[in-house]
């Protein structure tokens, strides 16, 4: 028990200050049905030792790919420098509290406001905030954020938004009065909006969306705001935004998702960082902390959260938002990724990935059809000549983690797979694919294939 | 000398770069012609530094913070306790760190075998029958219980609309009530700092969906009538919601199954030392009994002949967060309890309960102390009487310990107290540091008010213009915004 | 060239500053002999991502084990916990230099101060310095210390010391006119010294010897004392200095050798540092750093580094010794290491260690005989039945790495292997060796034993 | 407030700890039994503390260093440039930083791939023809090269005793070269800062085994004569010796062996930017040329068909430390090298020049510049007049620098210059610092004399009193030493 400093003596002295003799005094007056009275039923205790090596062996049960890895799917796996994991190691930054102590907390104050900063420039928004879970959560707090704004019943979600963001809008909304209406992608695999109903808070998309399709953002907004309805764009890898028309470029009120991609490993899916950012007039409505600049008794230039009144500590039930623990950590590795690698290797880093994914779409062997035409950013839908799970088990045989298998959340896609391609790869990875798959048509596929091309 | 650091963009040179992503070999494609008029036309304006300036700036603003690893930080209802380093480097094994959510579960047995024992780890360290792992913070975890309560009771054809909090509940407790889309109705504390019994009995009946309830209360007071309580709440039907976040004082002593809540949440980030990193991240799992298991959000861990999978609780509400939870925080906190077992976490319990006495005895004096009995792993402080014959604040003295080096305790809450000073030691502090931060408190009380009232003296900054900052909010750095 | 952060315009205003119009111009007046005039014929630079992957590379080209390591040899791990690597991986401490500005180098000053501090209580001295190179080094230099204390021409140097410090010794003194001569070691693997000539500076011994075994300290510094010579006891892991009688204790003047088992990794065998603790007469004769207490101008208690006419900056050729830079950060890790494992910790480390000796000894194949019957620390020599070389390759096959063949260093025990023991192999990893060893065991040899046993 | 830390000794309480090492489940002896009267009576005095009150301790400490990671640092002749980060990431791959140094040849082909290929760069870099990887430090290089010289004309049947070293050369070189068993011979440095030539043909004779050599010279100066130099020495049979120090300023720029140099070190601690670490370790390899070559300390990874191995030089002076090298140290120059490229190392030169020069034409106006031409990678400042006009020494205005944040500059070296101020800014510092350093310079230059003979006034202590430390020397704690 290295943790616990006390020594018997310590022990005592504390005991005796309280008027006590045994650590067991100090429960000794809770009712006796609610005393456990024994040991807890837990593995006994490890050495240092001994426990790293428990965990060494549980990561190794992992299996991690050794010819590449081509499975985005909401988790984007791009470089983080090793500075990103220095600046989040560093204790003052990783031992720190929530900030409310302006005074002595002005490193985590700074670094905040330096992240909502460049949240803004990337969505091209004029108001961003310190983080909230993840990708979905962020989404989903921007649709409520529209139905407190409109007061209207009613949500559009795109079928191309992340499947599991939009399980969590359905598991958030289950108690409220909101219908949620799917809006069907076309042909081309974008999303296909209808008539927008007036009592439509929100149009909610994914851009690129989740087989890999860049929307036409600008056209849903502005059929969105036809109707009164306010323009979500979520975006799970913010990378792309290096090349891709902003949504407040696009005329989106709120852009959210998943910032991870910008500097944290895919560490199981966890902890990944929320970023929402939104237009001027919804400020006051934007969940969680804000930092922002202010002075200091002598003048000088500090910052502070501020806005509080919409948090929770202060205004309780009727706060905007219940979240108090953010993710700041992950949100100080996302403005240490983003600082590191400036406008220029952020865009180069896009550039690769699109570059990949072009080269992935022509290379593409016989057998395997692009679902779409539309074009695409590093995530691109293939028809497989086989059952991709099955094709997946044997791509793991030779080291290569394959791509997501559309079948389970799009049954009209059984055969489909959304193969990513980052900067990470590389083209000889990607030759490894392309290899592989090449190999894994079944004669008879390949030959049909043949045939028609 | 100012020794404030300016921001990355007044810091910014175009043309200078801190990381180049690999190029991978592959010729690059002119992105106008692939994409179009999707295209940006403006990059964004990211600051533009190199490497070094890069790591120097976040350096030197970690300098103008206190840290647990450098300050002693009795922040109460925070539970600041050491947080181990062997937590971090388990935390980066390249098995953990670099596996991708999305592979199938044959690749991912070692995840699912530590999410599955640490499922278990947390049922039998709470007494509860299942556990989830999806909720990333204690909020997140309180929000994600009451919808399974919510469903719970749709399911059953009762239209619960209510749940009831103390006045000393913490701010989410309500606002995840009323998210979940419930009236929240709130009951005052009795003059010892329990739950008001009689208040309590006014406002059950069977439009009550749940009492949320924190044990130790945020007044760091265990509630004495807990079994006449949980009693009262099932008599009605209603379900009895354990806030965690202050299970540190209770680890193998006692457990909230026991004491007969139906629901809990725990903040892995304070009871299991998972670090802080300066607002998170956190998580906090949710456990249920008996009918409310099946509840849970799914995919949960779960274990066959063959291994580990995951599957979907019968009647789950479904995901609370895209993937499995904050794995990285789970590995953390599964290291914490092995590395304990046992008898380490009561001896954790024992520790955080003795600290706090400790230091209440030796200040107790000096304040008001309006709820004046043994405590468990904090305690409350009132700074009115001081207030009212000094002009001397709550946060007057929260300010001026920073003078000491010592973090401030969290002041003005719990609300039920006025000028509230709520001091949390944890366990992990040496008897010096306990008995240097008493006597800086006794000291405080001495020194000259206008001392205090000017207080931090010895701070990177001063007082910050919190009103400033509200009325016209900054909350981007733009060219000449300041 | 992410480390240069000068921009075009950077540079230009720079070479403006200097009179000069490209980059070229700064070497513009070099001989134009000298000029290289190409560029060098190194591999191209890479990015940090595929830098780290080439080094990853080369690391799995190494082979570790996987289910125990017997190597000591002079290089013995023990467990390093997880706070060493922190607090050596801390910016200020990392990137520091030589602590010359007192003002903002107490940090490094005072955590010399009690490295210092801790290694004369291991050893039982009065004084010790910063640190020098690593084991070898420290011994050597012990023994010229000795040579310019004494001004005697020769010194006894026992088979018993490392071989690797034996032969840096001779190329050490190779230029001086110094007598280095051999004492061999007796039957009981401990060392036998004759007579002392009087002519005689020290006599160096290593304890515990490279066969493991442990010296009888206290007669064989009489013996020196006896004759006016110096004795000089080289430690090779200072773990075993918590169960064992210090070199002051044994009447020694200097303690050297190896504090790399004190919380360093085995690292291939560097950088590891090497510590030398004297007594009090001897202080001013210490080559190297030293830091000492002091007040500031206010009178607070401040460190500098002190006694600094001894060295090279100052004293040039007359300086005690040459060393400049030293292994300061390994120092620290030392001194993290020990104040972690305290005096409790250090002493349960030797004490496991020398339990699995123990156990080894007591469980040892037939077909294996132990070389000597002396006491041993963590270090058993044996008697294989077969060319230990080829043992270990078989062992290698099984994921053991073997212990240390003999043969090379002393052909006397053409068949001796030196096993070691520490308390990170556990009693899992003994069975495995020795379960091993036993299967390995032709079954000639254990047959014959067994009828001689 | 005192913001020093007291010493873990003093922190210090009897049954606290840090670490419990594993016990591996074996059956413990009693060492009374096994071992005698050969055991420890007492166990050593070391500290006893809990685990975060260790890791606390070294984090104040460290708050009470400058570094670069947060602070510019020009100190002269010690290359101070940025540490990468990557390096440290490599240096900790298991498969390096777990591999013991007595494994088989087969067990660490990677390690030996590692070295072989750092040679073969090492050699291109500096021209010479063969490496040893040996030397921990640059003055433990220098030794080495000297015993090569040694025995190479003690083979030659030639009795050479005298080493030549300039006035200006590093403190190791005379050292070192006593160490080795010569006699050093100084010669003074011209009026534009090369070696006075006609000195150095003065004592040039059969007995100089070694001419050693510092260019850029420690007083940040290209040897302009070194063509003739080397002829000089070549002329009667002596060897010429690179002091690679100050290489950072010619990476790929010039190479001593191009120069003719016989035999180099390098400090890989500075050139290819391996921590310092506060005082080491470093790494001091030695190159040499022709037949040198053969005289170098082995083994050394060489090549064969089969993989990489070590072998032994055939006429090697022998080890000069144990094992292969301070190979952690290696891994980061290699990492360095491999990220650097032909085309990067260059630019590395570069920029360290032009870096010193833009430094040296801010400042120099403001202070004594005894050599006024082009310089190399640093530069060096007198104070002499200022000594003598208002009596602030170098040594004040190097205190006076660190209120200002920098760090000091290398003082009073080299020798031959009065009142020295050695600036070595090095190439990884933004213009933006480089300005600021040079206008606090220019600063002092004119402040208030008190101000700057009492500085520093904003660092953690004040001035030491050194004087104090050497009467008495109190170095190690002990129960009432202050
Ligand atoms: C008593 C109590 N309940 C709930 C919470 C909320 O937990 P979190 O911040 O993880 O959302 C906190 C933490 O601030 C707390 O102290
Ligand atoms: C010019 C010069 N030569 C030699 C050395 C000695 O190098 P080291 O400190 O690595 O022994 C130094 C470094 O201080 C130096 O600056």
């Amino acid at each position: 028990m290295n943790y616990i400093p006390h020594t018997p003596q310590d022990q005592q002295k504390m005991l005796e200050a309280a008027g006590l003799k045994t650590p067991a005094d100090l429960f000794g007056y809770l009712p006796e049905e609610v005393k456990l009275g024994r040991d807890l039923d837990l593995a006994p205790g490890l050495t240092e030792h001994d426990l790293f090596r428990h965990l060494e062996g549980l990561a190794r049960k992992n299996v991690l790919a050794t010819r590449g890895s081509f499975l985005g799917a909401g988790a984007y796996h791009h470089y983080s420098p090793a500075v990103v994991d220095t600046v989040i190691s560093r204790s003052e930054f990783l031992t720190a509290y929530t900030p409310y102590q302006p005074e002595v907390s002005q490193g985590t104050l700074q670094a905040i406001f330096e992240f909502q900063t460049m949240i803004c420039e990337l969505t091209g928004m004029d108001a961003a905030n310190a983080s909230v879970y993840d990708g979905s959560n962020a989404t989903v707090e921007s649709v409520l954020m529209a139905l407190n704004t409109t007061n209207k019943p009613r949500v559009l979600i795109s079928r191309g938004v992340h499947p599991h963001t939009r399980e969590v809008l359905k598991t958030y909304l289950a108690a409220h009065d909101v219908h949620l209406d799917d809006v069907a992608l076309g042909e081309d695999g974008r999303t296909k909006l209808g008539d927008v109903p007036e009592d439509t808070a929100a149009v909610l998309l994914q851009n690129p969306n989740f087989l890999g399709v860049i929307e036409d953002v600008t056209a849903l907004t502005e059929k969105a705001h036809g109707a009164g309805a306010l323009s979500i764009v979520s975006v799970q890898d913010p990378v792309s935004l290096a090349l891709l028309k902003s949504p407040g470029a696009c005329g989106a009120d709120i852009a959210a998702g998943e910032a991870a991609p910008l500097g944290l490993p895919p560490s199981y899916g966890g902890p990944y960082v929320g970023f929402m950012a939104c237009k001027k007039q919804f400020l006051r409505r934007l969940p969680g902390r804000l930092a922002g600049m202010t002075v200091d008794s002598s003048g000088k230039r500090v910052f502070c959260l501020t806005l509080q009144a919409r948090e929770q500590h202060i205004r309780r039930e009727k706060a905007a938002s219940n979240i108090c623990t953010n993710q700041g950590l992950c949100a100080l590795a996302v403005t240490a990724y983003l600082a590191l690698v400036g406008p220029q290797g952020l865009r180069e880093a896009a550039l690769t990935c699109l570059s990949l994914a072009e080269a992935f779409k022509k290379k593409l062997p016989a057998g395997y059809k692009l679902l779409f035409k539309s074009p695409t950013f590093h995530e691109v839908a293939v028809e497989c000549p086989v059952d991709p799970v099955e094709l997946n088990k044997k791509l793991a045989e030779r080291g290569i983690l394959g791509g997501y298998p559309l079948g389970a959340d799009y049954p009209e896609f059984k055969n489909g797979m959304v193969f990513c391609f980052t900067e990470v790869n590389g083209a000889a990875e990607l030759d490894n694919l392309l290899g592989d798959l090449k190999a894994l048509v079944p004669a008879a596929a390949a030959a049909q294939e043949g045939a028609r091309g | 000398m100012d020794r404030l650091e300016p921001t990355l963009f007044e810091k910014s040179s175009p043309g200078r770069r801190g990381c180049t992503p690999p190029t991978g070999g592959v010729a690059l494609v002119d992105p106008k012609a692939v994409l179009g008029d999707l295209v940006r036309e403006e990059p964004p304006a990211l600051p533009e530094l190199g490497e070094l300036q890069v790591l120097r700036h976040f350096m030197r603003l970690s300098q103008l913070n206190f840290s647990i690893d450098t300050n002693f930080y009795p922040l109460g209802s925070c539970t600041m306790k050491y947080n181990p380093r062997v937590n971090e480097q388990t935390a980066r094994l390249a098995g953990f760190a670099r596996l991708h959510p999305m592979q199938p579960v044959e690749a991912v047995q070692g995840a699912l075998e530590l999410m599955y024992d640490l499922q278990n780890d947390l049922q039998e360290i709470t007494g509860m029958d299942g556990f989830t792992l999806q909720p990333a913070a204690g909020a997140h975890g309180e929000f994600t219980a009451l919808l399974m309560a919510a469903a719970y009771f749709r399911d059953k054809g009762e239209k619960r609309t209510k749940v009831v909090v103390p006045d000393s509940s913490h701010g989410t407790n309500p606002a995840s009530a009323a998210l979940a889309g419930f009236e929240v109705v709130t009951i005052p504390t009795n003059p010892v700092g329990d739950v008001d019994l009689e208040q309590l009995k006014a406002v059950l009946n069977e439009e009550v969906a749940c009492l949320m309830l924190t044990n130790p209360s945020t007044l760091g007071l265990f509630e004495q009538q807990i079994v006449e309580v949980a009693r009262l709440v099932h008599d009605v039907g209603g379900l009895l919601y354990y806030d965690g976040a202050n299970m540190n004082a209770l680890l193998g002593v006692a457990r909230p199954g026991d004491m007969g809540f139906d629901l809990v949440h725990l903040n892995l980030h304070k009871t299991m030392s998972t670090p802080h990193g300066g607002g998170g991240p956190g998580a906090g799992p949710v456990g249920a009994r008996g009918a409310l298991v099946d509840y849970l959000p799914g995919p949960r861990a779960g274990k066959t002949r063959d291994g580990f999978e995951f599957y979907q609780p019968s009647k789950s509400i479904g995901r609370v967060r895209m993937f499995w939870g904050n794995f990285l925080v789970l590995v953390r906190a599964y290291t914490y309890i092995r590395y304990h077992g046992p008898d380490g976490l009561r001896q954790v319990a024992e520790g955080a309960v003795m600290a706090a006495n400790y230091v209440r005895m030796k200040v107790k004096e000096y304040f008001d102390m309006p709820y004046d009995r043994l405590c468990m792993h904090e305690f409350v402080l009132s700074a009115k009487t001081m207030k009212e014959k000094k002009g001397v604040r709550a946060m007057d003295v929260a300010k001026r310990l920073l003078d000491y080096g010592f973090h401030a305790p969290t002041v003005y809450f719990p609300l039920c107290v006025e000028e509230a000073l709520m001091i949390e030691p944890t366990e992990t502090e040496a008897l010096e540091t306990l008995d240097a931060f008493a006597e800086a408190l006794v000291k405080i009380a001495h020194e000259d008010v206008g001392l205090v009232t000017s207080a931090p003296h010895n701070t990177p900054v001063g007082r910050a213009d919190e009103a400033r900052a509200a009325r016209k909010p900054v909350l981007r750095w733009e060219e000449g915004a300041q």
